[in-house]
């Protein structure tokens, strides 16, 4: 378990190793020059000495590797660069938004989580019609765009009910429309996948044993399917993380939520390379924290994977 | 409500069987119209430490019956009996307009459930919840019948535990199943049947995926259990296993019981054909070249036929190179009846396997094997699950390259060698695999697949023949066939190219035991007619002894005993051997 | 002229002090607070309630004093002396004096503070002296007659130089200024909280009250998306919203809907099109004429603004003194686009029913800086493509990011094009149409994007500049306007209007008249 | 998750896989011959009819410029899909190779590959998309690229494990039982077994592709007005939501409903696949 734990957290050094260098050449790619977006971008015609100035002081006068090795040892002490639009160093503005978007994600995926396996569970129990309704309102639900879905929700709940507010408001009140925006589609998609472990789970002998050993139907729910339907939810918290991630771009755009979606988005619509790289970088991070804890989340509620691998 | 009047009507309890089943019909369908029938008319009784015993081939009804007695039929189901009762009670509730019934309300099925009947599912292996401890799987029972708190719940646990045998059964308990073996497994989920003492138990194919040795335990603990008092409704196809067990046996076949009696009678004196049948088909005993099945008869459920049209010609027309006198007699021939090959003066060693050793990490899979199979004849591969047998086969098969040792192929090396050397002289090597299916590519159909064997579709009709198998299956897919046609199919591809030797690992392992007796008779015809070798492995003894004339016997890695098979089954040398032949159970011929 | 409604009129009750006002901009959050860098409407908007400059204007556009107490011109109109208003201090306690004034000149002018619309607007200051403590100094290379207009405006609002000499990224965060309010955090992506100035003695001039403000503080968010904000200042989220949709102020107008406007024309040019006469295809004015006559624009105002805008045949925004309209010049007439274009050789078309001349099409493209149209206008330039099309342009429209869009401009790289640019003086026509300002400014921005380059009209324009004769001034900013309208350069659409929705509990908002920003001296929040 | 088996008795086709069958119809049709279904200009302006609600002769009324959504939205559906077939094939095209390279050359590509795709998945999609957008730009083409990119990790995993499984089949060994050449074998056997399966994989990626595509068309990143395209038709309309619900309604119910029934054909696909 402990080596288990060791290779893991070397796997994610890895990774972020790879996804830091892998955004660093990326981002050699675009063409102009990196001075010049220092200095407001391409419609900026900076003076020669502001640009050379600007080199020397983000060091873009050295060779390739000398900055890349540099941007590797900064790194290494978790400095991230200063941001070309913001002037204020990256890992500040990131250590300032990255609370809401966690916050966000954290209590989306719990809401998609008891959304999908309430559903799942719900509707396998009736009949055939519950199941197809249950079936198409996950693939609908996976479906829907979020921004879409977002507009929608803020033209029921705010405009027209007034229930409650279009934009994030200190308040947990704020928070519901967004959340609500993230966790629907996210149900759809962890739903299907729980759906199937559950009909696995109740077509499986141990359930049949369980009924035979006198188990109610809510026993059986409760102490057996229950649990099978979660484990491909928490195998896929990874994947949902990034996705979230993904979703937080759009819903802090739409409800006006600070946050690490809404500064990446204004990042690169403003080509802020050191801090979309920060943005990156970091939820590169989360992806591996949240990989390697779902893994051992994974294995301590599914026994079959320890003795497996 | 009706379950209480039921145990009015039938007096006192004492006196009543724990089971009751008069005139049971079950089926899947409209109620109604009494469709989709797959249980018709099966009456029995069990009395407190009585085995009753439900045999007959697969699908023909056992696990429904079991079932029902539950009421766990399942959804679709419907339910008609004149009488079931368990403990003396009715459980068939409100008798329905149709005749049918609608069973129990669930509440009181769940008080029969695991108190008075107790139930050991047929998929053993996983019929434990992979997610919870097998304490927790085994306490449920208490659990749900029982006011004990849980501590002395835990210790109940361990009780039971101990007395099915589990060794240890403190460290266990926090276990989960897929920590266990398939025997301890099987012994948990007994103790969970058996936790709340119910009065019987029902237990069905307990042994089936079990190596002998481990079966062996297992019966031995259901003995105590009924010598304790406990009525065993006790299912398997496998009649050995039954002969040793059941005071009472019922077989069935298409969901009706054909023959019912006390064992001894039954087994020892069949009078229905089906009955007979089944038990012809037992290899166990008969000698060499006795063929097993019977020719496909109109009332035979041929597995086979089910989408086959027209049938396969029965075998003796189309073995003309066989003495007739082999192909029909029923009675044990003369073992010394050879065919043209084994005849032909003293046979060469057609496969030669000298010191082969591999290992997998630290695990010595195969030790310094070395076997040596003649030219028409059969070697016999046994030995316990995990022994290396496979492994042994997949190294002659050149498909896993061994650490030490030589294979020699018709007196050429063969492996240890390139595979582009070894793959013009493939031709003379085949293989027979216990999954058929997974053996051919999903995409191809029957043809196909011949076609590519051959290297022509000249001949895949011949070659269907050849395995008694219709020329239209040709255009069929493998998953559209039955099992024992797959495994005709894969048969017929070993034989495309006319191979002198043939690897069979488990090739009937999968089958019923007429559908096997089937394809061992094929095999033997086979042999006959080309003079192929086989090396034939098996865990089944009497599968192995009616198949082999050299039988060798693998254990951890090793072959500690080879000889001629009525040698090794009749003397055994190995202790291993010696239990291996112990565990067997063998059904006595009259 | 201006059209802010008073809400006082309506609500003739008494201001109560305290309490926290929420504003939410379309703007966008500025990247640095001192409008002296760069200088765009993001900074003046969240600027002007902070920093004060030394002149404001009337509602009818008059210069009035306002850290200044009064100006001098030279007779030769090379010098100008402004007399400072005496016992104002900075709010971090930096008296504001001369030296003050010559500091912040000094800070626009520094080419590394990259100031663009301060540096254009003090074209012609060549330095600037503390003659005395309360008198500073212009000395100007040529007479300037919009200088005063010039220094009105929060671009070239005064600063403490305490505050200024913390270096530029210290002073972004937090210029000091001698406002009703202080800047006093800015939490990035979110919000900038503007807190009162209880020292406050320096209303402008009509404001409703002497003294510090009445709000406590204002909290400054950035909804960019224009749905939600109005959506927010519906659920009562927000109090006051900028860059209101045309839907939405019809919505919020009307009685009974809790919510008002306050609407006015901003000062400068008009919402235009810019036909860049330097580049094919639009270096051939007959093309440029087929272009205008071809590109019906009326239905689209009609329907799309809903009544809320008119549409302008000038290029000075109606705010503006000097505007001069030349309707007839701008009539649809596609028959007389297609004899245009025929003659200037875009004779054949192509399979989609485009013009083409030697095999090439005739494309102009059209970036739009997504962050300066408002969604209503880009749909009426998806309009323009769709009826310029009729004679055969093939008018390509590219929304683009900020950077992307300065980008395009910078390397000329458009046909057409559509920019805001707000100043309070009929002087914005020499910004706009000067040869000279095809060159760019120290930021990289060139603001005659028609790339006009014609002696006459730069003559009328910097003649206009220098004169301080009002008939003179009139005569020569028409003939400029002429020239204009009549070369097809521009095409005008409608002024660009300042819309500022807020909820009934504000009372006293107005806009000030100088760039139509809502000042928030005299505001509070009733109930 | 993507290949498991069938659910033992599920049927086939019923209610909700027939509305999703005509739904899939109706979208080809739409998108090879939208005049079909709607014989006018998508792009006719006419100001005059601007914001007219669902009625009579506009049944999912009109836009801003009195476009009529109904026809743009069945006009739309061919960029929609072009570009949601189009991200689709990139990325499954990448995915291929990256896949087979992995399962096929040998353990060294294998890890190389395995390592790239876990740094892969550490972008998530969106983010790779704006990545690749911070570098090339916003646009069609480059939207469509960086959807392809984003999604093609998860694609390559499945496909390697396909692959992979397909490699160590029964049936491969017995072919090479059988004495087949590698080629043979791999050309036979394991390509047509491991990419198969891949057809279904783009019906089902089709659907979160076009979500996608269009939620970089919503932030204006992808397709530019006056584009027929419903991401660019949500990106307009957003700003009259709350007193013309239609523009945004129909365009994206138009997203819902063709990713949803794709989502439903590709799983139908799946199953017999599995079968
Ligand atoms: N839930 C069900 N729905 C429909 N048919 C069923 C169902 N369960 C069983 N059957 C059918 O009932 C028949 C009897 O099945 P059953 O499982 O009792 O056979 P069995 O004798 O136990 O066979 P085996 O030896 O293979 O376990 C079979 O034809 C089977 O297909
Ligand atoms: N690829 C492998 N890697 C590691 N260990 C293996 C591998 N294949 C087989 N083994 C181990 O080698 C031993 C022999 O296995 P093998 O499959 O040959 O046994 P077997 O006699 O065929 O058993 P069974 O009767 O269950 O089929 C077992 O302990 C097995 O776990
Ligand atoms: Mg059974
Ligand atoms: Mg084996």
């Amino acid at each position: 378990m402990l080596v288990k734990a060791a290779w893991g957290v070397a796997g994610g050094v890895f990774v972020l190793w790879a996804a830091a260098t892998l955004t660093f050449f990326g981002l050699r790619l675009i063409p102009g020059d990196p001075a010049q977006a220092v200095l407001g971008g391409p419609g900026s015609q900076a003076s020669a000495e502001a640009l050379a100035a600007v080199r020397a002081e983000y060091g873009l006068d050295q060779p390739v590797w000398v900055q890349y090795l540099r941007y590797l040892g900064r790194l290494g002490t978790g400095d991230l660069g200063s941001s070309y639009s913001l002037r204020q160093p990256v890992a500040e503005i990131i250590g300032a938004q990255i609370g809401g978007t966690l916050l966000l994600a954290a209590l989306s995926l719990a809401v998609a989580w008891v959304i999908a396996l309430g559903l799942a569970v719900w509707s396998t129990r009736g009949g055939r019609v519950a199941a197809a309704v249950g079936s198409a309102l996950e693939i609908v639900a996976a479906a829907v765009p979020h921004f879409w879905l977002a507009m929608v929700l803020v033209l029921v709940f705010s405009t027209t009910l007034r229930w409650l507010p279009a934009v994030s408001t200190p308040g947990p009140a704020g928070l519901v429309l967004p959340v609500l925006t993230l966790a629907l589609p996210l149900a759809g998609f962890l739903g299907q996948v729980m759906r199937e472990s559950v009909l696995d789970a109740l077509e499986a002998p141990f359930v049949l044993s369980a009924r035979a050993r006198g188990e109610s139907e809510g026993g059986v729910r409760w102490r057996h399917v229950l649990r099978h339907g979660a484990l491909p939810g928490i195998a896929l918290s990874g994947w949902a993380f990034g996705w979230l991630i993904s979703g937080a771009v759009v819903v802090e755009t739409i409800f006006a939520r600070p946050g690490l979606g809404r500064t990446l988005l204004n990042a690169v619509q403003l080509r802020d390379v050191p801090l979309v790289v920060g943005v990156v970088l970091v939820v590169a991070l989360g992806y591996v924290v949240v990989t390697v804890l779902t893994d051992a989340v994974s294995r301590i509620a599914d026994p079959r994977l320890r003795s497996a691998s | 409500m009706s379950g209480m009047s039921g145990v009015a009507a039938a007096g006192s309890p004492q006196d009543a069987p724990l089971l009751r089943v008069e005139n049971l019909a079950v089926g899947f369908g409209r109620a109604a119209a009494r469709a989709g029938a797959v249980v018709e008319g099966v009456s029995f009784e069990v009395r407190a430490g009585r085995t009753v015993a439900l045999v007959g081939e697969s699908g023909s009804g056992k696990s429904v019956t079991a079932r029902t007695v539950v009421g766990l039929t399942g959804r679709g189901s419907w339910v008609a009996a004149e009488a079931l009762e368990v403990s003396g009670a009715s459980v068939l509730g409100v008798i329905r307009a149709d005749g049918t019934r609608r069973g129990l309300p669930a509440p009181e099925w769940r008080r029969i459930r695991g108190a008075q009947v107790g139930l050991v599912l047929q998929d053993a292996l996983v019929s434990l919840d992979p997610l919870r401890p097998i304490g927790r799987e085994i306490g449920d029972a208490l659990r749900l019948h029982t006011p004990l708190s849980a501590g002395a719940r835990r210790e109940r646990v361990l009780e039971l535990l101990e007395s099915v045998g589990m060794p240890s059964p403190a460290e266990r308990i926090g276990q989960r199943s897929g920590e266990l073996s398939g025997g301890l497994r099987q012994r948990a989920l007994i103790a969970s049947a058996l936790a709340a003492s119910p009065g019987l138990l029902i237990a069905d194919e307990p042994t089936t995926a079990l190596d002998t040795t481990v079966q062996a335990q297992i019966l031995s603990l259901f003995e105590e259990v009924v010598a304790r008092g406990t009525g065993l409704l006790f299912i398997s196809h496998d009649l050995a296993v039954v002969s040793r067990l059941a005071d009472e046996v019922l077989v069935m076949r298409s969901g009706r019981v054909v023959e019912s009696g006390p064992v001894e009678r039954v087994l020892g004196d069949p009078q229905h054909d089906y009955t007979k049948q089944l038990l012809r088909a037992v290899p166990a005993g008969v000698p060499r070249g006795v063929r097993l099945s019977v020719s496909a008869e109109p009332a035979a459920p041929a597995v086979d036929a089910i989408r086959t049209s027209p049938p396969a010609p029965p075998l003796p027309d189309r073995a003309p190179g066989a003495p007739p006198a082999h192909a029909v007699a029923a009675s044990p021939a003369p073992s010394t009846a050879s065919p043209p090959a084994r005849a032909a003066g003293e046979p060469s060693a057609a496969l030669v396997v000298r010191g082969v050793t591999k290992r997998f990490g630290d695990r010595v899979a195969v030790d310094e094997v070395s076997l040596e199979l003649r030219t028409g004849t059969t070697l016999g591969l046994v030995g316990e699950s995990g022994s290396g047998k496979t492994t042994l086969a997949r190294i002659v098969l050149g498909l896993d390259a061994p650490d030490a040792g030589v294979v020699e192929l018709g007196g050429l090396p063969w492996v240890p060698g390139r595979e582009s050397l070894r793959r013009p002289r493939r031709a003379q090597l085949g293989a027979v695999y216990q999954d058929a299916l997974s053996s051919f590519d999903p995409r191809l159909t029957v043809g196909s697949i011949l076609t590519d064997a051959l290297g022509g579709a000249d001949g895949v009709a011949e070659l269907l023949r050849e395995v008694d198998l219709s020329p239209e299956l040709a255009r069929r897919r493998p998953r559209e066939l039955s099992g024992g046609q797959r495994q005709r199919v894969s048969i017929a591809r070993a034989l495309a190219r006319r191979p002198r030797v043939l690897v069979l690992d488990e090739p009937v392992s999968a089958l019923d035991v007429s559908v096997q007796a089937q394809i061992l008779d094929l095999l033997d015809r086979l042999q006959r007619e080309h003079g192929i070798a086989y090396l034939f492995i098996s865990h089944d003894l009497g599968v192995v002894r009616h198949m082999s004339d050299r039988i060798a016997v693998m254990g951890s890695g090793r072959i500690v005993e080879e000889g001629p098979a009525a040698t090794v089954f009749e003397h055994p040398e190995h202790p291993l051997t010696r239990s291996l032949l112990a565990a067997a159970p063998t059904l006595s011929h009259s | 002229g201006c059209s802010a409604a008073a809400p006082e009129a309506s609500a003739p009750a008494t201001p109560v002090s305290g309490g926290t006002l929420t504003y939410a901009t379309g703007f966008g959050e500025p990247t640095c607070l001192d409008p002296h860098v760069g200088g765009n409407m993001p900074q003046a908007l969240v600027g002007t309630n902070v920093l004060e400059s030394l002149f404001s204007q009337d509602e009818t556009g008059a210069i009035v004093p306002w850290l200044a107490s009064g100006a001098t011109v030279s007779d030769d109109g090379l010098t100008v002396d402004v007399a400072l208003r005496d016992g104002i201090s900075f709010t971090d306690g930096t008296p504001f004096d001369a030296d003050a004034v010559v500091a912040n000149i000094e800070h626009m002018q520094d080419p590394d503070t990259a100031s663009s619309t301060a540096i254009l607007a003090l074209g012609k200051v060549a330095s600037v002296e503390a003659a005395d403590p309360l008198t500073a100094r212009f000395h100007l290379s040529e007479p300037d007659s919009a200088l005063q207009e010039s220094l009105a405006q929060t671009w070239l609002a005064m600063e403490s130089p305490a505050g200024l000499a913390r270096g530029m990224d210290a002073n972004c965060a937090g210029p000091i200024g001698t406002g009703p309010f202080v800047f006093s955090e800015w939490v990035k992506q979110d919000h900038v909280l503007l807190t009162r100035n209880d020292d406050y003695t320096s209303s402008p001039a009509g404001a409703a009250h002497e003294g510090p403000a009445y709000l406590d503080e204002i909290v400054w968010r950035f909804i960019p998306d224009p749905a939600t904000r109005f959506a927010a200042l519906q659920s009562g989220e927000v109090d006051v919203i900028d860059e209101m949709q045309p839907a939405d102020v019809v919505a919020a107008s009307a009685e009974g809907s809790g919510f008002g406007v306050l609407t006015g024309a901003l000062p400068g040019a008009s919402i235009r099109l810019e036909l860049n006469s330097g580049y094919a295809p639009f270096d051939d004015e007959r093309v440029r004429k087929a272009f205008i006559k071809s590109a019906d624009v009326n239905p689209g105002i009609q329907s799309l603004f809903f009544g809320t805008v008119d549409r302008s045949y000038s290029v000075l925004s109606s705010s503006t003194p000097y505007g001069a309209s030349f309707e007839s010049e701008y009539a649809i007439d596609a028959d007389e686009a297609n004899r245009l274009l025929d003659e200037a050789g875009w004779t054949s078309r192509d399979a989609d029913g485009y013009r083409t001349k030697d095999g090439e099409r005739l494309t102009v493209d059209f970036p739009i800086s997504t962050n300066q149209s408002i969604p209503a206008e880009v749909s009426l330039f998806e309009q323009i493509k769709e009826t310029t099309k009729a004679v055969g342009f093939d008018v390509e429209l590219h929304p683009l990011d900020l950077s992307s869009w300065y980008g395009a401009l910078a390397a000329w790289d458009f046909g057409v094009t559509s920019a805001i640019y707000t100043k309070n003086s009929p002087d914005v026509l020499r910004i706009l149409y000067h040869s000279d300002n095809i060159q760019p400014a120290p930021s990289g921005y060139h603001p005659n994007h028609s790339h006009v380059s014609i002696p006459e009209l730069d003559a009328a324009l910097t003649e206009a500049g220098e004169t301080s004769d009002p008939a003179e001034r009139e005569a020569l900013y028409e003939e400029a306007q002429r020239i204009l309208a009549e070369g097809a350069y521009v095409l005008p659409l409608y002024d660009h209007l300042s819309k500022i929705g807020y909820s009934d509990r504000v009372q006293g908002l107005s806009l000030l008249p100088t760039l139509q920003i809502p000042y928030f001296g005299d505001a509070w929040i009733a109930g | 998750m993507l290949t498991r088996a069938p659910r033992r008795g599920a049927r086939l086709l019923g209610p909700v896989q027939w509305v999703a069958l005509a739904v899939v119809v109706l979208l080809l049709v739409a998108a090879l011959a939208p005049s079909v279904l709607a014989p006018g200009d998508p792009f006719a302006i006419a100001p005059a009819e601007a914001f007219l609600s669902p009625r009579w002769g506009h049944p999912f009324g009109t836009d801003e410029s009195g476009r009529d959504i109904y026809t743009r939205v069945v006009h739309g559906a061919a960029p929609s899909l072009v570009i949601g077939v189009a991200a689709t094939a990139i990325g499954i095209g990448l995915a291929l190779v990256l896949g087979l390279a992995a399962a096929l050359l040998g353990r060294v590509v294998d890890f190389a590959v395995s390592r790239l795709l876990e740094v892969l998945f550490a972008f998530p999609g969106l983010l790779l998309a704006l990545l690749v957008i911070t570098v090339y730009g916003p646009g069609v083409v480059t939207s469509t690229i960086a959807v392809g990119l984003a999604t093609a990790p998860g694609y390559a995993r499945i496909i390697r494990a396909q692959a992979r499984s397909v490699a160590g089949a029964p049936y491969v060994e017995a072919a090479v039982v059988l004495g087949r050449s590698r080629a043979r074998i791999l050309g036979r056997h394991i390509l047509p077994n491991a990419v198969v399966p891949v057809f279904v994989l783009v019906t089902l990626g089709v659907g979160q592709a076009i979500v996608w595509a269009a939620a970089l068309s919503y932030l204006g990143l992808g397709a530019e007005p006056p584009a027929a395209e419903w991401g660019a038709m949500l990106f307009a309309g957003k700003n009259y939501l709350a007193t013309a619900w239609w523009m945004t309604f129909f365009p994206g119910l138009a997203i819902v409903l063709s990713a949803a029934a794709t989502t439903v054909l590709g799983r139908l696909l799946q199953r017999r696949e599995v079968r």
